[in-house]
């Protein structure tokens, strides 16, 4: 019998923290979740910039052709991949996709990899015109098969190259 | 506690923590990539300028838009516009809300058995077509009836009635000046309004015109006023029966009793008439109707010491202009004032001059009310087949007593045109819903010689038309060879109007300017002689009585479905949502009434129940309500003019005994001798400032701000802008009552001085030592290196310390997260952060506009000039008023008032040392 | 061998130490337990000064550098201005240091009682070892309880 | 051996069986009390929850008046924890003899007060997922909270004196506890042995016990006058009209000790009855705590007269204008039931039968606590209604969130006492023993 309580309480309180447990294990789960969106999510179509940007030798703004006029390197329009691959390397698969596409005047939607948070205002223009490498930010794209976040993009690295190459440090240069 | 209240307890802790985590905004974590690349010019995440005209109320002042990523998200006036000068009222610059709102019509309806079900525009068009066809075969005769319609629109519809076989009624607006354009028509032969030019008068005396609201053009009126205040002998009187805004900027308000104005100007002219620059003939003058000083003073009300002094004014002036309109003509005797004033204005000089004739305002096509009762009495007598109703609320504008929705059920076939479901709408069998200027190509002719473009900015939201659409189509369907759509049309119009250098021009800035031909002005004596000979002056009004006024916020009551303009106060009471009227203090004594009681207004059959709002300075036995406010027209049309009664006598007054709660912002409408707005001659000395430390400096930019209260009117535009531009959000009457506005710039007005009110814009004042920055404990509010105090939004917690300390009380915020009803959330500025709940928000100074301008100086490689930054509010202040830049440039505007001997900053003696510097209306010394 | 007394009231207690102690017995082999603090027994015992004290200075100080420095590092490390404040403002910094120092000083002398007093004791919750109700004077070797 | 442990028919045995007499079966009516506190305390927190996912326009707060309720609560709070560490600690060091009566549940009301006081300042954030901001850990953001701001100082203020309090309850307990392992079978009096850390009472123990406890009270001392200096300097470091004065930190813990007092008042006289504590807790005890109270009262009416008079005899329009509001304006009421219930009904004490009067005391003590919950209220929000912009002048009218989260404040606080009564000894007994 008594024995019998004592396991009862002992399973109440095992229970208990348990129960703790479940909600901290839950909570850090989505403390992940919410901060880390896919590394290297997967594309609608395969492009890989170590044969354009690599191989090719394209410039990074061949095609984001944004990235020093606006605050946003913007996505290439198809037109532009269009405008090799009419004739360059028509029948591989993944352009096959792409002609799809543009046949069906439907847009790619690509998923995102280097996502900042709706409080910060991050702009291309000044960062390039700055002579900041795009690598810095984005990594060794060219010698990626897949593109994936290499940088953790937080608040405190960004702060760190700022006080380390001398730009400002004023929160409402990013914040506002 | 037992052990399962213990794990409740956490489980909602933990819980709380869990669910506010996945609150956050929606991931955005797709790109969409472009088929094409936009076209040139365009640079996805830069802003761009769209020029247009604003069609909030036919005054067409020029209104750009600014696109952010294919949406409008601010629109902002069009800088050296010939109406509008740049500026832009708080109508215009609550305009997109129109383009955005929610509850706009979204496609063609048809009333089935009283309900509305949507249907396609061929189904629409059949059914016109139809009707039309049974009418013209039973006898019937369709009409057409439009609000003002000017430019191409107003050529087009006159083709396409005709070619329908439509009787098109006069234009209908319920300020339509039809008084002044008739007086205008007996005295001159011109049955116009005129172009007044009130900066080029000295002496201004304005009866009843409310300039500065809703009278013809209120923004080139606040440019003109802005223009008058610099210059120093300038005098402006302003007579009115209640208290207006335009009232309380005048120099000297007269309130008289209405129905006496042409008591007052009769006197006047008599007065002044022999020493006029122009004579009138002895037979006009002797014509006249005796009215003696103490005639005119028992009439009027005003004292002979007043009317005197007025004519004195009057009669010493190089310039003098007398202005007479809105409520004043708006009665009976409208037109006997206005023919009173035309005299005036010819014998002191200024018609042809600060009353031109040449470049008038462009209501050719407008009729009245009595046009509405000619068409009343067609459908009484079942003489109407299909009537269309475009632009206009008849419903909502004719007298009560005609019963219009009633007799509307005489037309076979009712269609509506319009935007949103109103008064008249409602009543219609087939709504066609109207595209949204933003949305469709078009002009208008606000003067004469002015052009204005409408041009799409955004592909229409709806399933919507646009007027010229809708008749080219009908025509079409029935028959007639047209050409194209609306826009072809357009084109081809302009084409053959303008040269390609002038429609270059005509899209880039959004306007034209075509010579006209100056009329000649010549006086019709025998005309005016035998007016005067039939003129009986009517007893003025008695009170009580109920004056209905134009709405500052609403105009006739077409801007009603966009609500930030409720939630903007009014400026005078500081009312922002819901219906008032407003009663002087010793009728609220009298009648026992606190503020939001409840008080039974009757005129005969028609009354009303509204809350009570007590308004300083109204004369004993006024009655104000605005025009907009109440369900419909209490009263009638004037029998010569047409024009709405806006003075009604015969007022009952009654306490319900209930109260309603009425959300006025103002928590004092006294100043208490705080020195908000200081007493030029008793303002005290300089505080100096001492400290144990050294100050902080700011070697690059500071910038700061200049507001001149001389300039400032109270319109509440800068307001409006502030909303638009930094995603204010518009928090509802709930909110409002329980004092959670979320405005970041606010008008204060205060009654501190007998009889007249003063206004001071309040935002943040970017304080040198601003006491709400070492007080947050996160260092969410700090002073950044450009001397702006700055609020990180996403490293607030909310502690709303920060608010407490602020003198000024200037920080809002988040009670709740403020929900952007979908497609309003297209209108959002993306320059800035998204505000959720439990943030502390405020005025940023336009941070964002600062770095724009700082983005480009640098892409020039040259530092920041003089007047690159503008922040919203100083960019739609339609005076001027707001100026701002940078102070350690001193030879910046902002810099040169600072130094004025107007300047101050409120609340000194604390030390704050704010960055916005205030220019009192007078000097030291001075009146 | 051991003796053991067990008295019931504080003076026939104290009596009997004292009487212990004249007779030359070591104080170090006299174990006593009371049930309450009786500030006697250290002066017949002759106890040294108690080291108490410094854990006490030892975490006072601690707190008081350790809150300067982390205020002063704070600022230094990312200087913001607020209200026109100098960037090192010590009065507000000072009072941090005053907190830190009465925190740490409390649990510097908290943790020095432990390790002096020499608790929690294995022995003294062990089976069998209590608190007495009364004094217990115990002479002579250790005596499994 | 075992026999004269168990003999209770000693004077000292006496105090331990009364004292311990109350860890016995609970009664049914003190579980309803426990489950009707819990209740409360549950609707705090399920309240709580609805502020932080609605947002805080649940509660009846405005733009002038940010902070009402439960900032009011926080300092209510706050307040009610002085006197635990002013008996204890300060009376220690005075060595009063009474304060053996009250101590532990004077320290035991210190720590509940404080567990309390400490949730207010979260519940009132915007954004309590991110308090955490508040907290001094190297980020990865590299900022760091702003120490010149008082709610920062309010943060280590209050942990400190949380941890403080903790320790010195807990240390003053241990003896305590080793009787409870004595006297107690079972599970129940291996849990108290394990607790009172294997306590002998041997001398090196009592030696050092006895140093640690008078460095505590040392240490707590200055906490008594300090901490609510710092809530008042939240106050008075700022700059709104009615806040900004010099006078708020000693005003400020006077009020605590005053409230402190009235709560241990109101406290002990029913537990004493409950417990059949009598013997030790007399009404000679509660005479002069009603001392304290009167003198503590004088004071607080001293400073009334001192704002309210400075402020009119000041140039600042502001300030009078403020206090000229708290007297006559919106709260007027509120600020008279202030008047009423700390500075005239005190006035009582100077007559020594309602002194001794228990129940006199008992309701007084009530009275006290409403008079200076108001007072807080009053302060904050009068003073917030009305600063220095007319325009943005506004009344605040309390939800019933805010109302349900103070109720359930003083739920969770009872609770929190109530298990304290029957789980720990209410009374030191050592010291009772060491006294007598």
């Amino acid at each position: 019998m008594r024995g019998d309580k004592w396991r009862m309480r002992l399973l109440a309180r095992l229970a208990l923290v348990g129960w703790f447990g479940l909600a901290l294990l839950v909570l850090a789960v989505l403390a992940r979740h919410r901060e880390q969106a896919p590394v290297a999510p997967v594309q609608p179509i395969d492009f890989p910039h170590t044969v354009h940007a690599d191989r090719l030798k394209l410039a990074c703004t061949f095609c984001h052709t944004f990235a020093d006029r606006s605050s946003r390197a913007g996505v290439p329009p198809l037109a532009t991949c269009m405008a090799c691959h009419r004739s360059i390397a028509v029948e591989r698969p993944e352009v096959r996709k792409l002609r799809g596409h543009v046949e069906r005047r439907e847009p790619v939607v690509w998923q995102r990899v280097h996502r900042l948070p709706d409080h910060v205002h991050f702009t291309h223009k000044r960062h390039v015109r700055a002579g900041v490498d795009c690598s810095a930010c984005h990594g060794a794209v060219a010698k990626m098969e897949r593109t994936k976040r290499v940088r953790p993009l937080t608040m405190g690295w960004c702060v760190t190259c700022h006080r380390a190459r001398g730009a400002p440090t004023d929160c409402a240069t990013c914040h506002r | 506690m037992d052990r399962r209240t213990f794990l409740h307890m956490l489980g909602l802790v933990t819980g709380t923590a869990a669910l506010s985590a996945c609150s956050s905004e929606k991931e955005q974590n797709r790109l969409i990539s472009y088929l094409v690349p936009p076209e040139e010019g365009v640079i996805p995440g830069e802003a761009l300028w769209h020029p247009g005209t604003c069609t909030e109320c036919p005054a067409g002042c020029g209104m750009q838009v600014r696109l952010r990523d294919r949406w409008p998200v601010k629109a902002e006036g069009v800088p050296d516009h010939p109406v509008s000068a740049g500026g832009l009222c708080v109508r215009g610059q609550a305009s997109l809300w129109r383009l955005y709102h929610p509850q706009r019509l979204k496609g063609p309806l048809l009333r089935e058995g009283g309900e509305f079900r949507a249907i396609s525009w061929d189904e629409a068009y059949a059914r016109i077509l139809a009707a039309l066809d049974e009418a013209r075969g039973t006898g019937r005769r369709s009409i057409y009836l439009a609000g003002r319609t000017t430019g191409s629109l107003a050529a087009l519809l006159g083709e396409s009635c005709a070619a329908l076989e439509l009787e098109r009624l006069p234009e209908f607006e319920l300020f339509c000046h039809a008084a002044l354009r008739q007086a205008n028509a007996l005295l001159f032969g011109q049955g116009e309004v005129p172009h007044y030019r009130t900066d080029q008068a000295d002496a201004l005396f304005t009866l009843g015109a409310d300039l500065l609201e809703t009278f013809v053009t209120p923004v080139d009126f606040a440019r003109q006023f802005a223009n008058r205040a610099g210059r120093p002998g300038r005098r402006w009187w302003h007579a009115e029966p209640h208290f207006s805004l335009t009232g309380a900027n005048a120099d000297l308000r007269l309130p008289l009793r209405p129905g006496s104005e042409p008591h007052l100007l009769a006197w006047l002219l008599r007065r002044l008439a022999d020493g006029g620059r122009r004579s009138l003939p002895a037979a006009t003058v002797a014509a006249l109707p005796d009215v003696t000083l103490s005639a005119a003073a028992s009439a009027t009300g005003l004292s002979p010491g007043e009317l005197e002094e007025l004519a004195a004014g009057l009669s010493r002036a190089q310039e003098p202009l007398v202005l007479t309109g809105g409520g004043a003509t708006g009665g009976e005797g409208g037109l006997a004032a206005a023919m009173l004033a035309g005299l005036l204005q010819w014998t002191l000089g200024a018609t042809g001059k600060s009353v031109d004739f040449t470049r008038t305002e462009n209501y050719a096509g407008v009729g009245s009310l009595l046009d509405l009762e000619r068409l009343a009495g067609q459908l009484e007598r079942g003489e109407a087949g299909v009537l269309f109703v475009a632009r206009a609320n008849p419903v909502f504008h004719a007298p009560v007593a005609w019963n219009f929705a009633g007799r509307l059920r005489g037309a076979t076939l009712r269609v509506g045109l319009g935007d949103f479901f109103d008064e008249t709408l409602r009543e219609m069998d087939l709504v066609l819903p109207l595209s949204h200027s933003l949305e469709s190509w078009g002009d208008v002719e606000p003067r004469r010689g002015v052009r204005g473009l409408i041009r799409p900015a955004v592909l229409p939201l709806h399933d919507t038309r646009s007027e010229g659409d809708i008749l080219l189509e009908l025509r079409r369907r029935s028959g007639a060879a047209v050409p194209g759509n609306y826009q072809e049309h357009l084109f081809g119009e302009w084409r053959r109007r303008y040269d390609t250098h002038t429609l270059r021009s005509f899209v880039d800035r959004g306007f034209v300017e075509e010579p006209v031909t100056a009329p000649p002005v010549v006086l019709n004596a025998r005309g005016a002689t035998a007016f005067l000979r039939g003129l009986r002056l009517s007893p003025p009004s008695e009170p009580p009585m109920l004056v209905v006024a134009p709405s500052i916020r609403r105009f006739d009551g077409r801007s009603r479905p966009l609500q930030l303009l409720e939630d903007i106060p009014d400026p005078l009471t500081t009312v922002s949502y819901g219906a008032w009227v407003s009663i002087s203090a010793t009728d609220a004594a009298l009648l026992r009434l606190a503020e939001s009681d409840e008080l039974r207004l009757s005129i005969g059959h028609w009354s009303a129940v509204l809350p009570v709002k007590v308004q300083p300075g109204l004369p004993a036995g006024v009655c104000v309500v605005q025009r907009d406010l109440l369900e419909a027209n209490p009263g009638g049309a004037d029998p010569r003019t047409g024009e709405a009664l806006c003075h009604l006598d015969g007022l009952r007054l009654e306490k319900t005994g209930k109260r309603v709660d009425l959300p006025v912002l103002a928590g004092s409408s006294s100043q208490h001798g705080r020195g908000i707005i200081p007493d030029p001659a008793h303002r005290k000395e300089e505080y100096k400032r001492a400290s144990l430390y050294p100050e902080h400096t700011h070697p690059e930019h500071r910038w700061a701000m200049a507001i001149d209260l001389a300039l400032c009117i109270g319109c509440g535009a800068c307001a409006a802008a502030c909303y638009v531009e930094n995603n204010v959000p518009v928090t509802g009457a709930k909110d409002h009552l329980r004092g959670r506005e979320m405005s970041w710039l606010r008008i204060e007005p205060f009654y501190d001085v007998p009889g007249g009110v003063e206004f001071i814009p309040m935002l943040c004042q970017h304080c040198h030592y601003a006491p709400c920055e070492p007080v947050c404990p996160v260092y969410a509010a700090y002073h950044n290196p450009e001397g702006l105090n700055v609020q990180v939004y996403n490293r607030c917690i909310g502690t709303r310390y920060c608010s407490h300390n602020c003198p000024y009380k200037v920080r809002r915020f988040n009670w709740w997260s403020h929900r952007w009803e979908k497609p309003l959330d297209r209108m959002r500025n993306p320059d800035l952060s998204t505000r959720t709940r439990g943030m502390m928000e405020k005025c940023t100074f336009c941070i964002q506009r600062i770095r724009a301008a700082k983005d480009k100086a640098k892409d020039h490689g040259r530092p920041v000039r003089d007047g690159e930054v503008v922040t919203a509010c100083a960019q739609s202040c339609p005076t001027g008023a707001i100026i701002f830049g940078d102070l350690n440039d001193s030879s910046s505007r902002v810099a040169r008032l600072v130094r004025s001997e107007r300047a101050y900053q409120v609340f000194a003696q604390l030390g704050t040392e704010p960055s916005v510097w205030y220019l009192m209306k007078k000097v030291r010394g001075e009146g | 061998m051991t003796e053991r007394f067990v008295f019931e009231s504080r003076e026939e207690f104290l009596e009997r130490l004292r009487a212990l102690i004249d007779e030359g017995t070591d104080p170090q082999s006299i174990r006593i337990r009371m049930p309450y603090q009786v500030p006697e027994v250290m002066e017949i015992l002759g106890e040294r000064p108690d080291r108490l004290r410094f854990f006490a200075l030892f975490g006072a100080l601690t707190g008081f550098g350790s809150g300067l420095a982390l205020t002063i590092y704070s600022v230094l490390s990312w200087p913001l201005i607020v209200g026109g404040k100098p960037i090192i403002s010590l009065p507000p910094f000072l009072l941090i240091g005053y907190l830190l120092t009465i925190l740490c000083g409390s649990l510097g002398a908290f943790f020095g009682f432990l390790l002096l007093a020499r608790l929690p004791s294995g022995r003294g919750l062990a089976e069998g070892a209590q608190f007495p109700e009364r004094f217990v004077i115990v002479v002579g070797e250790e005596e499994e309880p | 051996m075992r026999g004269e442990e168990q003999n209770i028919t000693t004077a000292t045995g006496r105090v331990e069986k009364d004292v311990l007499a109350a860890l016995g079966r609970p009664g049914l009516r003190y579980l309803a009390g426990v489950g009707l506190c819990a209740l409360l305390a549950l609707m705090l927190f399920i309240l709580w929850g609805g502020l932080a996912l609605r947002g805080l326009g649940l509660s009846g707060k405005n733009h002038p008046v940010g902070w009402a309720m439960l900032i009011t609560n926080f300092v209510f709070w706050v307040g009610i924890a002085h006197s635990g560490t002013l008996i204890s600690a300060v009376l220690y060091l005075f060595r009063a003899r009474f304060r053996t009566s009250f101590n532990r549940s004077a320290e035991a009301m210190t720590v509940f007060a404080l567990l309390v006081a400490s949730l207010f300042p979260l519940i009132h954030l915007g954004r309590v997922w991110v308090f955490y901001y508040l907290l001094p850990y190297p980020s990865e953001r590299l900022i760091w909270p702003n120490f010149r701001s008082p709610l920062v100082w309010d943060v280590f203020a209050v942990t400190t004196y949380l941890i403080v309090s903790l320790v010195f309850f807990y240390v003053g307990m241990i003896p305590d506890l080793a009787i409870a392992r004595r006297r107690l079978p079972g599970l129940r009096g291996r849990t108290y042995g394990l607790l009172s850390l294997g306590w002998q009472g041997t001398v090196l123990q009592w030696r050092h016990y006895g140093r640690l406890y008078l460095f505590l009270a040392a240490f707590a001392t200055p906490l008594v006058a300090s901490v609510h200096s710092i809530v008042s300097w939240d106050f008075a470091v700022s700059i709104v009209p009615g806040w900004h004065t010099t006078i708020f930190a000693p005003y400020f813990v006077a009020g605590a000790i005053f409230s402190g007092t009235a709560m241990v008042i109101t406290l002990t006289i029913p537990m004493r009855r409950w417990l059949r504590l009598e013997p030790y807790i007399t009404v000679d005890h509660f005479e002069a705590i009603a001392k304290i109270l009167l003198f503590t009262s004088l004071i607080i009416t001293y400073t009334y007269l001192v704002e309210h008079g400075l402020s009119l005899y000041g140039n600042s329009p502001f300030e009078r204008d403020q206090y000229l509001y708290r007297a006559l304006g919106d709260y007027r009421v509120l600020f008279a039931i202030m008047i009423v219930c700390n500075s005239l009904l005190p006035l009582t004490m100077f007559v020594r039968r309602l002194r001794r009067n228990l129940a006199w005391l008992f309701i007084l003590g009530i009275l006290v606590n409403i008079g200076m919950w108001l007072e807080r209220f009053v302060i904050i929000v009068a003073s917030l209604s009305h600063d220095y912009d007319p325009y943005a002048w506004g009344t605040y009218n309390f939800s019933l969130v805010e109302f349900g989260i103070t109720v359930g404040s003083f739920g969770l606080f009872f609770l929190f006492f109530l298990l304290f009564v029957r789980l720990l000894p209410v009374l030191s007994m050592t010291e009772i023993k060491e006294h007598q």
